[in-house]
């Protein structure tokens, strides 16, 4: 009769759902940020080292993780804006949930608009 | 990540909360968050757009492209509030998360000195760059170099 | 083991314990040891509001509400405690607001107060508005405030500790005192639930305050902790409990489970229906309809239902209807409990009629005590040293039938004296020594029950209990049905010897420990049915079928009931020649019955009319 | 005879009954498992009003009697029995087992970030301690007035939300930064701290913000909402949280 003994996983809701993707996608862009900021030094070195390393970011498999990049980036964004409101509005508390889906639906009209150019841009091959 | 980590290990210690600092520093770090991100919203949004969707996209960034945009003191400022915000928001949150997964002090004091460690580098490193930026390097491939350099 | 040494050790931490603890624990070292967090007391269950004469929004005052008291009590209320209560009462309030209670407030700023059960204008002229309240969460407010205060004050508490024996010079259960001699409480033995070590707990004053013993019945609004154990436990040493025939079953339980839905759902405008949809009070109560006394609307219910007006598919039920009112206004006033019509019973209130039923509410007898909270050993003579306050206790300011918001009363009142005066006795008094052997019999009860092979299971024995109290001990008796009860009570005190337990651990052994209160449940269940044998008239609470009618040149006289050796004379003090005589012989003891007199100040008793 | 019914527990209307079957999650160290936590499966039989605590005492009463929780009301109001059923934190009191999906086995474990200490039984020391450290109880300065403070009902509704608390510990223990290392306040103490800082008889509230204003207090709540769906009571507790926080930064600047 006695399984393996787990606890199961907490099943939260939206909210803690979407806090778990925000220290995610925050995470992520930090560790990004890192590289980024020192790639772009580069151009200190000389012009042939930074499109060196810029090149590779031309490639599309890096161009499908820029994307994810943005992806996070604009959820982020959206709903730290969100938190915000909860923080800062009377109402918010009342309202997170319907808010998490506003910061959903502009999250994907946002992608949409982005991935489409980006991809062709990223597929095209450019120059 | 560790929201729903079947952690079962089961019956942890009893504890006692350590003996806390009553400063406002955790009140200052909450607000900064939330400012700064209002402000980085604009910041990255306007970044991301000016090199990702005007124009080729990706493929139009190189050392042409850059030095170009720092060739304007707009561009300079706006990168480099970008850059302290953003780094600031970023450590700051970090910290949060080490503090929050990080349940043996010297761990915490590691992973921390780390975080620090990273951010000093990189932001000295940033603006150094942004401001000691030369768009025209002498003995460069000419054709490498933005047209602000042959005006 | 391990022993301590108190000056006052308080056993409970409901309304009552905890508002001694606040007056004992400036003045002396005090403990308050709890088998519950102190929050988890079944004063937290109180609904409807506590009363006390302020006159806020009405006219109103003490004296108005002694009589209320005393006539709700069909005058077995010892008049001079209900006078105390009563003035008692306005300060007890202002006490609890000053500590922070969260009442609700009139539109100029002071206690709000609203009408309940039984509270009367100039002595019956209509119903008037005495209960202060907090919504419908008044006991949930006062178990908070209280504990607040406690930890403001730095009370010690001992939480999940069971106190299961009561230390004393002499056990009176084993044979008479001496001329002279005086009853000390030296002490008492608890059961730390987590560790499942003894505590030997030494003090020179005890407070008694473990709340009453709804458990003896099947549906009850009672925790399922409440089993009596102090009742229990003073019975055991041999001190009498008094008046334990009169139990008060509240009109309004969510049928079929008992969940209380207060008075308070009639006091903002309720009205209760029978099938063919009528408004049965009228005929009842015409004056007061719906807001009559407990003992009179449950028993009313419980008419109607058997003259075949009953509702839903049984026809086992009446109606509470609030479809009349505003929601905000049951919102606002009610929302605890139209909350429990929704969760259990899935009905909606604001437009549904909630079926109701009387349930086991409350013990109005206990351990007889003075005005000073002192525990009688007798007719008069007091046990130095004891003291008790809440439902475990009675004063007796409520008679043979409890006005509704008149416990959350006596338990600050009656808690606060106790309180006082137990500190003050500690001051004079020095510690006795306790015996070697103080825990003996604690360890050997605890060891031969876990030891105990195979066996009748616990939860098989109560069940039966239960479900005899239900059918044979409620609203309605008989001398038939209670004697029925009785010889049930009586095969069930058999089996209880051999129940065993299957978790045979020392940590936080749960099972073990509702045997133990199992033992307490058959100890009072069977003291409350021979005193209801005894007690051939009906009065408040107690409503014999074959003796309809109140009988006061027989019986307006306090029961008390003692447990006494095998050889002891049959009767005990205060015993009256062929009414409070009887005897029942159990194993190894018997249950002797004596009385004490009814004392009465300025109201004579009257037939009782609403 | 009585009046009383031949069968009191009839329920209203028809209720039929049916098969459940609990999960539970069992931990005692006295036991053969020592200091592992096993799962045991039960199968017992309710009826359409039972509720989880129902369930359990079944289990406990009639199949095994070392099965161990807390309770005491029965009804949701002394929070004696908060623990996680199916995922979430819920007083087993207050949960139909109709409403969590009877078809499919009910996992009952108890609530996560306190010390076991046997099957659903926790150390509710922390908790209490926490709720100690703020002051939970009225401040005031000045003379006692001889009858009760005024206040409006206004200024009583004011923090009428935060009054209702049991302290049943559902909603700290569903806080995911309450999990992490347990030293964080936690929701319960900073929601009966709410009540008195926005008790307008009360003088308190800057020693409480005070305490609250702490790299454990309320700066650490990440909005996850937990505790608002966990609690029984219905408070609003993210908003109570928030309510806290933009206090201390108006005082702040
Ligand atoms: C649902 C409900 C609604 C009510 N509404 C009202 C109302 O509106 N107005 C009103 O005036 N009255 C009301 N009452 C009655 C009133 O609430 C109770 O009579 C009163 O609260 C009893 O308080 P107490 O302090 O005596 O006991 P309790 O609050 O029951 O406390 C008993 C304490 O004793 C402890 N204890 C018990 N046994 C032991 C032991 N063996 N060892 C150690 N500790 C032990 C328990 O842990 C607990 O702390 C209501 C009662 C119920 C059930
Ligand atoms: C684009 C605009 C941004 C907005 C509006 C924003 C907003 C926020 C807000 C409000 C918080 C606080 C969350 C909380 O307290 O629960 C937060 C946390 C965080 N942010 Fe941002 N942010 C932005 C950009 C960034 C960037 C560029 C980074 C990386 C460098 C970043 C990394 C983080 C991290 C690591 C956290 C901590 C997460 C946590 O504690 O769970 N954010 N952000
Ligand atoms: S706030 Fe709600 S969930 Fe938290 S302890 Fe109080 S009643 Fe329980
Ligand atoms: S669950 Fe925890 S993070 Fe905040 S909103 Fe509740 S305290
Ligand atoms: S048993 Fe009291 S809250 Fe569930």
């Amino acid at each position: 009769m006695p399984s393996a003994p787990a606890g199961t996983l907490y099943r939260g809701r939206e909210g803690m759902w979407s806090w778990v993707a925000h220290r995610v996608t925050g995470v992520l862009i930090f560790f990004f940020l890192l590289v980024h900021v020192l790639d772009t030094a580069l151009v200190r070195v000389s012009p042939e080292a930074y499109n060196a390393v810029i090149s590779t970011y031309q490639t599309e498999i890096m161009g499908l993780g820029e994307a994810g990049l943005v992806a996070a980036i604009v959820f982020h964004a959206f709903n730290g804006i969100r938190i915000i409101l909860v923080d800062f509005w009377a109402k918010g508390p009342k309202y997170q949930r319907v808010m998490l889906w506003v910061v959903i639906g502009l999250f994907a009209v946002t992608m949409a608009g982005f991935l489409p150019r980006h991809l062709m841009n990223v597929f095209s091959g450019g120059h | 990540m560790a929201a729903g980590t079947p952690d079962l290990a089961a019956p942890r210690e009893a504890y006692r909360r350590k003996k806390s600092t009553r400063t406002n520093y955790e009140l200052y770090g909450w607000v900064f968050m939330r400012a700064s991100g209002v402000v980085l919203l604009v910041l990255i949004f306007g970044h991301l757009f000016v090199n990702l969707m005007v124009g080729d996209g990706v493929h139009a960034i190189d050392f042409a492209f850059v030095g170009g945009k720092w060739t304007s003191p707009f561009w300079q400022v706006w990168d480099l509030l970008m850059l302290w915000l953003a780094m600031i928001h970023g450590t700051n949150g970090v910290r949060t998360i080490i503090n929050d997964y990080a349940e043996r002090d010297t761990t915490r004091l590691v992973l921390k000195l780390a975080l620090y460690l990273a951010f000093t580098i990189v932001v000295v490193a940033g603006t150094l760059v942004i401001f000691t930026f030369s768009p025209c390097p002498v003995g460069a491939d000419p054709s490498l170099l933005p047209s602000v350099c042959f005006s | 083991m391990q022993t301590h040494q108190y000056d006052v050790v308080i056993v409970g931490a409901g309304g009552a314990g905890m508002r001694a603890a606040l007056e004992a624990s400036g003045e002396v070292r005090t403990a308050v040891i709890s088998k519950l967090y102190p929050t988890r007391s079944h004063t937290g269950a109180a609904q409807g509001g506590m009363c006390a004469a302020l006159a806020n929004v009405e006219e109103d005052n003490w004296e108005w509400h002694t009589f209320d008291t005393v006539k709700g009590g069909d005058y077995l209320v010892d008049q001079d405690a209900a006078e105390i209560m009563a003035k008692e009462a306005i300060d007890a309030v202002l006490d609890l607001e000053r500590m922070g209670l969260p009442f609700n407030r009139t539109p100029e700023g002071r206690i709000d107060q609203r009408r309940f059960g039984g509270h009367t204008r100039n002595h019956g002229e209509a119903a008037v508005r005495r209960s202060c309240y907090a919504a419908d969460r008044t006991g949930h407010m006062i178990l908070q405030t209280l504990y607040q205060n406690c930890v403001k004050q730095d009370v010690e508490f001992f939480n999940e500790f069971y106190v299961l024996d009561l230390i004393t010079t002499h056990d009176l259960s084993q044979g008479d005192v001496a001329d002279g001699e005086e009853v000390h409480a030296t002490g008492v033995v608890a059961y730390d639930l987590q560790t499942g070590e003894i505590h030997v707990f030494q003090a020179k004053a005890i407070i008694f305050a473990t709340g009453g013993a709804g458990k003896i019945f099947k549906t009850t609004s009672n925790a399922h902790t409440l089993t009596g154990d102090g009742m229990a436990l003073a019975l055991r040493r041999g001190f009498p409990l008094e008046d334990m025939e009169f139990f008060q079953f509240h009109p309004t339980g969510l049928a079929g489970l008992g969940i209380l839905l207060s008075e308070a759902a009639r006091g903002e405008g309720g009205i209760l229906r029978n099938s063919e949809g009528e408004r049965f009070m009228e005929r009842y109560a015409p004056t007061i309809k719906d807001l009559a006394p407990r003992d009179i609307v449950a028993r009313s219910m419980a008419n109607e239902v058997r003259e075949g007006r009953g509702c839903g598919p049984n026809k086992d039920y009446v109606l509470l209807d609030l479809t009349h009112l505003e929601p905000a206004h049951i919102d606002a006033k009610l929302p605890d409990i139209t909350e429990f019509a929704r969760t259990y019973l899935g009905i909606e209130p604001y437009t549904e009629p909630v079926p109701v039923y009387p349930t086991a509410h409350y013990a109005m007898g206990g351990i007889p005590t003075n005005v000073e909270a002192e525990v009688l050993r007798d007719s008069h003579n007091v046990v130095k040293g004891l003291y008790a306050a809440g439902e475990v206790a009675c004063v007796s300011v409520h008679g043979s039938n409890r006005l509704g918001t008149n416990s959350l009363l006596d338990i600050n009142v009656f808690g606060k004296r106790a309180g006082r005066t137990a500190a003050a006795y500690a001051k004079t008094a020095s510690f006795t020594e306790l015996p070697a052997d103080a825990a003996d019999r604690t360890v050997a009860q605890l060891d031969e029950m876990r030891n105990r092979p195979d066996g009748d299971r616990v939860s098989d024995v109560r069940r039966e209990l239960q479900e005899t109290m239900d059918a044979n001990a409620q609203v309605f008796r008989t001398g038939e049905s209670l004697n029925q009860a009785l010889s049930d009570i009586r095969a069930l005190q058999a089996r209880f010897k051999n129940v065993s337990v299957q978790d045979k651990g020392r940590l936080f052994n749960t099972d073990l420990l509702e045997a133990l209160e199992l033992g307490f449940l058959l100890d009072i269940a069977e003291v409350t049915v021979v005193a209801a044998i005894n007690r051939k008239e009906s009065r408040g609470g107690h409503y014999r079928e074959d003796f309809p009618d109140r009988d006061d040149t027989n019986y307006m006289l306090h029961t008390m009931t003692y447990r006494r050796p095998p050889s002891a004379p049959d009767t005990a003090d205060g015993t009256v020649e062929g009414y409070f005589d009887h005897v029942e012989e159990f194993e190894g003891y018997k249950v002797v019955l004596g009385s004490k007199s009814v004392t009465q100040t300025r109201y004579e008793p009257m037939e009782r009319k609403y | 005879m009585t009046a009383t019914l031949e069968n009191p527990a009839t329920e209203v209307g028809t209720v039929p009954s049916f098969e459940v079957t609990l999960r539970v999650r069992r931990y005692s160290p006295e036991s053969e498992h020592g200091e592992e936590s096993t799962w045991d499966e039960f199968t017992v039989t309710a009826h359409g009003t039972d509720r989880v605590l129902d369930a359990l005492h079944k289990i406990k009463w009639e199949h095994d009697g070392s099965l161990t929780f807390r309770r005491s009301c029965a009804h949701g109001v002394c929070g004696s029995d908060a623990m996680r059923i199916n995922g979430r934190n819920r007083l087993a009191c207050k949960t139909l087992l109709k409403d969590v999906n009877p078809d499919k086995p009910i996992t009952v474990e108890p609530i996560k970030g306190l010390p076991v200490i046997k099957d659903l039984v926790v150390d509710m020391e922390p908790f209490f301690a926490s709720y100690r450290e703020i002051m939970p109880f009225l401040i005031t300065s000045g003379n006692e007035p001889s009858k009760e403070r005024i206040q409006s009902a206004e200024q009583r509704e004011r923090f009428d939300d935060t009054t209702k608390c049991i302290l049943c510990a559902a909603c700290t223990s569903s806080c995911p930064v309450f999990w992490t290392d347990g030293q964080y306040f936690g929701p319960a103490a900073i929601v009966n701290a709410h009540r008195f800082i926005f008790d307008s008889r009360d003088d308190g509230a800057t020693q409480r913000l005070e305490i609250l204003n702490d790299k454990e207090g309320v700066w650490r709540c990440r909005t996850t909402f937990n505790c608002t769906e966990a609690c029984p009571r219905g408070i609003e507790i993210t908003k109570a949280i928030q309510e806290v926080k933009r206090a201390m930064i108006r005082r702040a600047f």
